[in-house]
């Protein structure tokens, strides 16, 4: 395998990744022009217009200057983070973004797991006991939790197991590692419930296919013991589907983390945004599109790389015949 | 033992020994296999032949415990004093891969896509044999060697980056890693071309006959079996029909199904006027229950095939039939099998100087992916009136590419096309007018019947649509509809049906009907036959040599088969990595090949002759 | 459980902790018991400390554990010492204050009237969000190390109660000028005198305070404070509920906020803030004194209060509470004055008699904006004023746009709730004040431009004797009862939330003192 | 010959599409049934008119009078509930038709066609891929204020190119099969190949994706309520309700829970119908 082969195609792939994100940036910085009022206005976010604060946000921001340019002096100061102020704070942006991660982070990390032990194991369960009605269970249950957005799991488990049968704290984040697990289980789960039910199915069906397929036959007919098999041919295989679609679940998951993080007051950046958009606070709303976008496409481009490492075919694209 | 079977002495003590196997659906209890004997001495080749469908890979999963879910075995299928069919999934672990091997057809599917060969080959050897790694390795170096690869950097590539011969050796390797006594082949050479085709079989004989290892030859192809195997079972829909030696099945069929598939295979090495077609398609295994699973299309069949299913009569010296019929009809079989013999000659005289179609080195250069290919490269190739020319050549030699650029699916990178006086090199240049007269002139059947033609439209759809679309006047658009379903041989009421509920011979009888509803003056038909089964190959051979002769239009013949071009052209083009490499009339070209290449491809045709896999 | 005016009284018939006056000397807290940590929950984030800059009612009452006034304003908004021993108005517009000695910055060193020098001017320097509230300053003068002299630009009776507001806290002048611009700051914080010091600050979680040993009250019993930041009223009754907060000093939404939190939680006061109803005067068919007269009378408000979820203190029909006069006057004095005022019942009759009077006696669509928080008063506004046949379309809009209709040409048909309030009537004069030309300015979200009130506003302030003043915003409340540019809704209360502990004397200026001196255990 | 006789062996060698159990699919009709129905009828139905305020009586429990008790403002819940129906019917249907035609246009053009068009709607597609649509219409509403039928508008801009690709990707797996091709050769015109060759043989997966995006949006613009960037105050809405009644979660959970299993129930019952219709429609065609 020619490392060549693979640092090209990543040079590709971030190339094209620069290109989305210099288009991304331009709409997000539009953003301040669309919003009603002028310019001006986005940035007083409701404060009073006094002329030495329009002065000094006309200053800050260049409204003086042609639109592009405002654009590219805008862009040289995003590349290093400077978003500017909070209109609703008065505080660096980033440094509130900064503030915030935390929490966002920790639910991610914690729902993402979740996604890949509800997803995929019960996914391959299901699979291997295809049309057995702990398979039918499983996919009529997917089909019911991946018509559930986050919100409404994240009420209804909410009511069950804070309030009906309180288990689980309803809101807060908690202080350190396992009192944090404890408070974040249940918007992790509602986070993570729909989208281990999209995996539930994905994973499901490529099992399936795998399992289908005449080199599980062949290997078997070898003598190659049951879980052999099913492990290091089944699994392996089945994953590459999986592997691939795990990149863009991470765009669920900021759409998910909005709504879950309202609906248990979490105070993560999904909040933020929310909180930024009902204040108009729009350097703030910049900043965070920009920063989940960049994520976003990040994230994308580590499960392209995933996808080059578990499965040779793609690798071996430029030689094989 | 069912009461009806007598058992012959095979050659030698048999280390299989199959009675009375029948393999059905669990819920329904719907049959797939109605009745399999089988007997398989130590070191002996047998063969199952039959059509697709008919049971073969169900009953070699059976026989490796490997049946799909909802699917069941009974009967008995003795192997080493246990019974297959009931063995436990613990007691299968001995046996799978150590007593009994298999391989399958498609090499391209049979291996792990995303592991290495040697791998493949390391894990496939027994696990006791404590080895190191260096060890192992150099053991699958060594296996591989043994299947005629010695390149040993063959270990670290995926299978993807092999050839489809290779990867089938590959598997042959690993199949054979833990030395079974019986090896299954489920049409090991099927997807492969030609002449690696003949190469694998004769590796796979080389190695059963070295070791002396029992060899299971599942194919569909009769002359494969008759070349391979010491035995033939035919197998039709389900139920043996008849077993015997090679050589005397071959010489004289006795169930007027194998010998209807003799016929029907058109001979390689001659021209015949017609060839014998069984009408008809195959029914499934519970379509034909308690009756004689051939009578439907069978033209001896009587009340008598009808009553029961017949029993698998001894008619011979290790020869049984289930042919309750065949003292009746014994001779009438051996007439129709010399007439059958007879042969044709070729058109004489020259080719008419009228070229409906004339080509002049033409190129086509695929680009993709940093690659280029060369799929069709500098090639000229005529068509005149009223002729039939046959392109031949294995796969990916450019012959679907050249019919393409002829129908303006594909514009060539270079050269020059004319149809009838109009130069095509790019359709888009084309006036209406001008289009409309190509579409006339020239008009295409494709391989695949069940894809080409719309799944959610009727066959009258279809063919009213081919109509009007040329003639947009066009008035009693439904009897011209009937007209051309009877001109294929299919009655109007086809004209209501959907292609799903059609059969394979059907859908191209049908693709046919609508390439002539514009009346064309030349017919491309690329592979109209391979996909189809033995048994109606030949009819739709028939059906377009009929077609040719009433309406004295040219044909250009695409087909990577030699038996059939014979009997299809009267001119031969023979390409090869996208030239044509040699052409002439048919006759001449194919007994007296001039280019290496063109004698190359005749000499893999499967022929029975003990040399085929040994040259 | 709820917060009706049944709930007013403490469970065993006395008076609430809530509603008796705070009874320590300055400086001490209330109970003495020793609370090692007291966690107190916010709706809302702390951004910064620094008392120029910020904004969020909740960050404004954890400040004011740390960061002290000169003065405190007693329930009867009668003025007390606090950082200032004694004060005293010397001139016509001459106020003079004399320091407490001994109070120590958190740091150690000593309070003196060059930090309430600088304190001051950084809190009136232009660009200070709270530079009104010192508008009439002249000049702030550092007389002797304890004494503190203030110049005012004219006499101004409102200026009084400035020394003893939130908005005019001290801090420490050196600390201020180190740190510069970063004065404030989550890193940075700043050095005050409070009983509590500012350890740290997270804008995303909260605040961590610690008791100040150097005191000048003595030591606060109460050892840390953690101040939490909840996201809505919801998070952090659930919270309350699960034991990890122990106070919550303001609930928007107390009668939902009890019920998540689990019952008894919650104590609510009336405030002299008054809620309105702001009318457009300038445009068609506001214009007509008819129609606001009709939309008066059809306002019910018990509804209102109901629909406030236990946030109100009760109905209230001027736009001056009674509460501010009170301090012009005695109850009776005040009753007199008032009685010519013109109020507006709940009388569907009337309302409807005076529609018909006006120039679109069958009623009228009209689009009313509103900001999210306050939807639901507004749906049961429409839904009142649609009895009379005026049909309201609510319009949600964010809150830069509602404040950029409120600041423009056209004003909105809207509510709002008018904040914490000063103990002077003149206050009221925010929301009806005009430039030179006449022109509505600042809070005047009606534009009411009636020509007689401006000369009324600014005699109020001139005229120092309280029963002339009384007269004075009496008048004031006649016109306004007479051309209805407000329809005033309710007297704003404060709610404080807790299961462990109470708030002594938690009227409307509770938030001007380090509060938690105050806290008591139930 | 029978007319079993000519099943091919394909057809008996496919696996077997697999139904669902007919009884889920019928109530997932029945249930999809009564949500129509409440959004046609809801307001006639309804036991009270879902505006009417009792704020004096609000946060009445279920009981005979309300079925499922009263809101903060005293609404009746269940009336509000059946009221609720029809916004969170029409929005989705509008989308999904729109959609629908749009991005079945452009995903055949796109596929078929090549060129322009499919690098436009591939572009416009990798956009839509980076941030998720929700994302974009919360920043897209938050500066623009918000409301229902704002929120409509960018789900049909945002989930066109979705379709298209859908769309696209099933035309680009019909063009290179041989019906197509020998239609070409016949020489019928491009424009009736994609209308009358290849729509209808991807037309299960436009229904079943139109479907799931009807499905799909119905989540959404709910959820855009639940943030207050969809429905105005007042109307009754489903997601509307979930976030006015979330400090009731504890008072009157009924309030909550039910526009919240409502919102879950209809969008499983669309999603199980449009999975059954796909099975369904593309069995029809049978065959390969
Ligand atoms: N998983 C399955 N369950 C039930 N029936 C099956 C299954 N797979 C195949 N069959 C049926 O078994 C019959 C025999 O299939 P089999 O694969 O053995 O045919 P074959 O002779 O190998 O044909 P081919 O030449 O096409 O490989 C077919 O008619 C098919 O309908
Ligand atoms: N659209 C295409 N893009 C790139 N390469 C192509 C394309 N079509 C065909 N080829 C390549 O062109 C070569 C010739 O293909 P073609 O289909 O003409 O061969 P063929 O002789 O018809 O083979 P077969 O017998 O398998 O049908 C092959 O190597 C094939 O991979
Ligand atoms: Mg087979
Ligand atoms: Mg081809």
């Amino acid at each position: 395998m020619s490392a060549r082969a693979i640092l090209l195609m990543i040079g590709k792939r971030l190339v094209a990744l620069v290109v989305l994100i210099a288009i991304l940036s331009f709409l997000v910085f539009s953003l301040v022009h669309i919003a009603p009022g002028t310019v001006v206005d986005a940035y007083l976010g409701g404060k009073p217009a006094t002329p030495e604060l329009v002065q000094a946000l006309t200053e800050r921001y260049h409204l003086d200057e042609p639109f592009l340019t405002q654009y590219w002096l805008w862009l040289r100061d995003a590349l290093v983070f400077d978003f500017g102020e909070s209109t609703l704070t008065t505080l660096p942006v980033t440094d509130e973004i900064g503030a915030r991660l935390g929490p966002s982070a920790f639910l991610a990390v914690y729902a993402y797991l979740l996604t890949l032990i509800l997803g995929v194991i019960p996914g391959v369960v299901a699979a291997l006991r295809q049309r057995k009605t702990l398979d039918r269970g499983l996919v009529a249950g997917a089909v019911v939790a991946l018509s559930t957005p986050p919100f409404v799991m994240g009420i209804l488990l909410l009511y069950l197991f804070a309030v009906l049968v309180p288990v689980f704290p309803a809101a807060g984040l908690g202080e350190g590692f396992l009192d944090q697990l404890w408070h974040l289980t249940l918007p992790a789960l509602a986070l993570a419930l729909c989208v281990a039910a999209f995996l539930l199915r994905h994973s499901r069906a490529s099992m399936i296919k795998v399992l289908d397929q005449d080199y599980i036959m062949f290997a078997r007919a070898r003598g190659l013991s049951r879980r052999h098999v099913l492990v290091r041919y089944a699994f392996r295989n089945a994953l590459i589907p999986v592997v691939t679609v795990s990149g863009s679940l991470l765009a669920f998951f900021f759409a998910g983390a909005v709504f879950v993080e309202t609906a248990f007051s979490l105070g993560g950046i999904g909040e933020l945004l929310v909180q930024a958009t009902e204040t108009s606070d729009m350097p703030m709303i910049q900043a965070l599109a920009m920063l989940i976008a960049v994520l976003i496409v990040l994230a994308n481009l580590l499960a392209d790389l995933a996808y080059v490492a578990i499965d040779p075919r793609i690798r071996f694209e430029g030689r094989s015949a | 033992m069912s009461p009806h079977t007598e058992r012959v002495p095979a050659s030698g003590p048999p280390v299989l020994d199959i009675e009375d196997m029948r393999i059905e659906r669990a819920g329904t209890g719907d049959p797939i296999v109605t009745a399999l004997d089988l007997r398989l001495a130590a070191g002996e080749s047998v063969g199952i032949v039959g059509e697709s469908g008919s049971g073969k890979s169900m009953s070699a999963k059976a026989l490796i415990g490997l049946l799909p879910e909802g699917v069941v075995a009974k009967g008995s299928a003795r192997f080493d004093g246990e019974n297959l069919l009931d063995l436990s999934e613990r007691q299968w672990r001995t046996i799978r891969g150590r007593q009994i091997g298999m391989i399958m057809q498609d090499p391209f599917t049979m291996l792990n896509p995303v592991m290495r060969c040697g791998r493949i080959l390391e894990e496939s050897l027994l696990a006791q044999r404590r080895l190191s790694r260096a060890e192992r390795r150099a053991e699958a170096i060594r296996r591989l060697a043994e299947v005629g690869i010695t390149d040993e950097t063959v270990v670290d590539r995926y299978p993807f980056q092999l050839s489809g011969g290779m990867r089938q050796r590959v598997a042959i390797a690993a199949a054979l890693a833990r030395d079974p006594q019986v090896l299954i082949a489920d049409e090991p050479s099927t997807a492969l071309d030609v002449v690696t085709q003949r190469e694998v079989l004769a590796l796979i004989k080389r190695i059963q006959e070295a070791r002396g290892m029992a060899l299971i030859l599942i194919t569909h192809d009769l002359r494969v079996a008759f070349a391979t195997c010491d035995r033939i079972q035919v197998l039709y829909a389900g139920s043996l029909v008849e077993a015997g030696r090679a050589d005397d099945v071959r010489e004289r069929p006795l169930h007027p199904y194998s010998q209807g598939l003799l016929l029907s295979e058109p001979p390689a090495d001659r021209r015949v006027r017609q060839l014998v077609a069984i009408p008809g398609s195959v029914p499934s295994a519970a379509e034909v229950r308690d009756r004689c699973s051939f009578e439907s299309r069978c033209r001896w069949a009587r009340q008598v095939c009808r009553d029961g299913e017949p029993p698998l009569a001894v008619v011979g010296d290790d020869r049984r039939s289930r042919c309750v019929r065949l003292p009746e009809i014994e001779a009438e079989m051996a007439a129709l099998l010399s007439k059958a013999e007879e042969r044709e000659d070729g058109p004489a005289g020259s080719r008419s100087d009228d070229a409906l179609i004339d080509v002049v080195n033409i190129q086509k250069v695929f680009r993709s992916g940093g690659r280029t290919v060369r799929a069709v490269d500098d090639v000229s190739i005529s068509v005149r009136a009223g002729e039939s020319v046959g392109i031949v050549g294995e796969s990916g030699s450019g012959k679907t590419t050249l019919a393409r650029m002829l129908v303006g699916l594909e514009s060539p990178t270079g050269g020059e096309i004319v149809i009838d006086g109009i130069p095509v090199r790019r359709w888009r240049d084309l006036t209406t007018n001008e289009r409309r007269r190509l579409r006339r002139t020239v008009q295409t059947v494709f391989q695949d019947p069940y894809s080409s033609l719309n799944p959610m439209r009727s066959v009258g759809w279809a063919l009213k649509e081919a109509i009007v679309t040329h003639d947009r006047g066009a008035t009693g658009v439904e009897r011209r509809v009937g007209e051309l379903l009877e001109s294929v041989g299919l009655s109007p009421g086809y004209a209501r049906r959907r292609p799903a509920s059609l059969s394979g011979g059907e859908r191209q009888r049908v693709a046919i009907a609508r390439a002539l509803a514009v009346e064309p003056r030349v017919l491309i038909c690329d592979e109209p036959v391979s996909a189809l089964d033995m048994s109606v190959q030949a009819q739709i051979l028939n059906l377009l040599r009929q077609i040719r002769a009433e309406r004295g239009i040219s044909c250009l013949f695409i087909t990577h088969d030699l038996s059939i071009v014979r009997q299809a052209s009267e001119y031969l083009y023979v390409m090869h990595l996208g030239k044509v490499v040699e052409s002439g009339p048919t006759e001449s070209v194919l007994d007296h090949p001039r280019d290496d290449y063109t004698a190359q491809l005749l000499s893999s045709v499967p022929r029975p002759e003990e040399q085929w896999l040994t040259t | 459980a709820g917060t009706g005016p049944a709930a007013r009284k403490d469970p065993d018939g006395g008076p609430r902790p809530a509603d008796t006056a705070r009874s320590a000397d300055p400086g001490k807290p209330v109970s003495d018991q020793h609370i090692p940590r007291l966690s107190l929950g916010i709706a809302g984030q702390i951004t910064l400390v620094n008392p120029a800059e910020n904004m969020g009612a909740g960050g404004l009452y954890a400040n004011q554990l740390g960061l002290e006034p000169l003065l405190r304003i007693d329930a009867q908004g009668k003025l007390q010492p606090w950082l200032a021993t004694e004060w005293k108005r010397v001139g016509d517009k001459v106020y003079e204050y004399t320091l407490r000695q001994g109070v120590k910055f958190w740091d150690g060193t000593e309070l003196t009237s060059q930090d309430v020098k600088y304190s001051w001017d950084r809190l009136r320097a232009t660009g200070s969000r709270r530079s009104a509230y010192f508008a009439p300053v002249d000049t702030v003068e550092a007389a002797d190390t304890y004494t503190v002299r203030v110049r005012l630009k004219q006499p101004d009776a409102s200026w009084q109660y400035t020394p003893a507001m939130w908005y005019s806290v001290v801090f420490q002048k050196k600390f201020a000028e180190q740190t510069g611009t970063k004065f404030g700051q989550p890193g940075t914080l700043l050095v005050a005198t409070g009983p509590w010091k500012f350890d740290s600050l997270n804008p995303a979680t909260g605040m961590e305070l610690s008791a100040h040993a150097g005191y000048w009250g003595g030591k606060p019993r109460v050892d840390r404070i953690s101040v939490k930041s909840f996201a809505d009223d919801n998070s952090m009754a659930l919270a309350l509920r699960a034991g990890e907060i122990d106070l919550a000093p303001t609930v928007g939404g107390p009668t939902g906020f009890d019920a998540a939190a689990g019952g008894g939680t919650v104590t609510t006061v009336g405030t002299c803030a008054t809620s309105l109803l702001s009318l457009p005067l300038q445009q068609a068919p506001w214009n007509d004194v008819h129609v606001r007269r009709a939309v008066a009378h059809a306002i019910k408000r018990e509804d209102i209060v109901a629909a406030t979820q236990g946030r109100a203190g009760g109905p209230e029909s001027t736009l001056m509470s009674p509460l501010l006069l009170r301090t012009l006057g005695s109850e009776k004095e005040v009753k007199a004055a008032l009685e010519e005022v013109e109020t507006y019942p709940y009388d569907l009759k009337a309302a409807k008699a005076e529609l018909a009077r006006s120039s679109v006696p069958g009623g009228f669509r009209f689009t009313f904006k509103t900001i999210a928080a306050s939807a639901p008063i507004a749906q049961v506004i429409a839904a009142q004023l649609k009895q009379i046949g005026i049909d309201l379309e609510i319009k949600v809009l964010t809150e830069t746009a509602w404040y950029a209709e409120l600041g423009g040409q056209n004003k909105p048909l809207t509510y709002f709730e008018t904040g914490p309030c000063v103990p002077d009537p003149s206050w009221a004069a925010l929301f009806l004040s005009t430039d030179k030309t006449g022109a509505p300015v600042g809070l005047n979200f009606a534009g009411y431009t009636k020509p007689e009130m401006k000369k009324l506003l600014a005699d109020g302030l001139l005229e120092q004797d309280p029963q002339e003043r009384l007269a004075i915003y009496a008048k004031v409340l006649e016109h306004l009862g007479e051309d209805v540019p407000y329809v005033p809704l309710y007297a704003e209360g404060n709610t404080y939330a807790s299961i462990d502990y109470d708030l002594v004397e938690f009227g409307s200026f509770w938030s001007n003192m380090p509060w938690v001196l105050n806290v008591i255990p139930k | 010959m029978t007319e079993a006789a000519i099943t091919t062996p394909q057809r008996l060698t496919g696996r077997r599409v697999r139904r669902r159990p007919p009884v889920l699919i019928a109530l997932c009709f029945a249930f999809m049934a009564l949500v129509l129905l409440m959004a046609i009828a809801g307001p006639m139905l309804a036991p009270h008119d879902p505006a009417q305020q009792d704020v004096l009586g609000s946060l009445a429990p279920p009981g005979a009078e309300h079925w499922l008790g009263t809101d903060g403002l005293g609404r009746d819940v269940f009336s509000r509930m059946l009221a609720g129906a029809q916004s969170a019917i029409l929005g989705p249907l509008v989308i999904a038709l729109a959609s629908m035609v749009c991005g079945n246009l452009l995903g055949l053009l796109a596929g078929y066609r090549g060129g322009i068009i499919d690098s436009l709607v591939m572009r416009w597609v990798d956009l839509m891929v980076a941030i998720p649509s929700l994302l974009i219409i919360i920043v897209v509403a938050g500066a623009l204020g918000g409301g229902y039928w704002l929120a409509v508008g960018l789900l049909i801009v945002l989930t066109i190119p979705t379709d298209a690709r859908v769309m696209r990707a099933a035309t680009l797996e019909q063009t290179p099969r041989p019906y197509v091709e020998a239609a070409k050769t016949l020489g019928v015109t491009d424009g009736r190949i994609m209308v009358r060759h290849i729509w209808p043989n991807i037309a299960a997966a436009a229904v079943a994706n139109s479907v799931i995006i009807f499905a799909g949006s119905l989540v959404s613009l709910a959820g855009l309520s639940f943030l207050g960037l969809g429905a105005e105050p007042g109307t009754p809405d489903w997601g509307q309700m979930l976030s006015e009644n979330q400090p009731l979660l504890f008072t009157n959970p009924v309030a909550i829970i039910a526009p919240g299993i409502a919102i879950a129930l209809t969008a499983t019952s669309v999603n199980l119908v449009g999975d059954w219709i796909y099975e369904k429609m593309s069995s029809r065609g049978a065959g390969r």
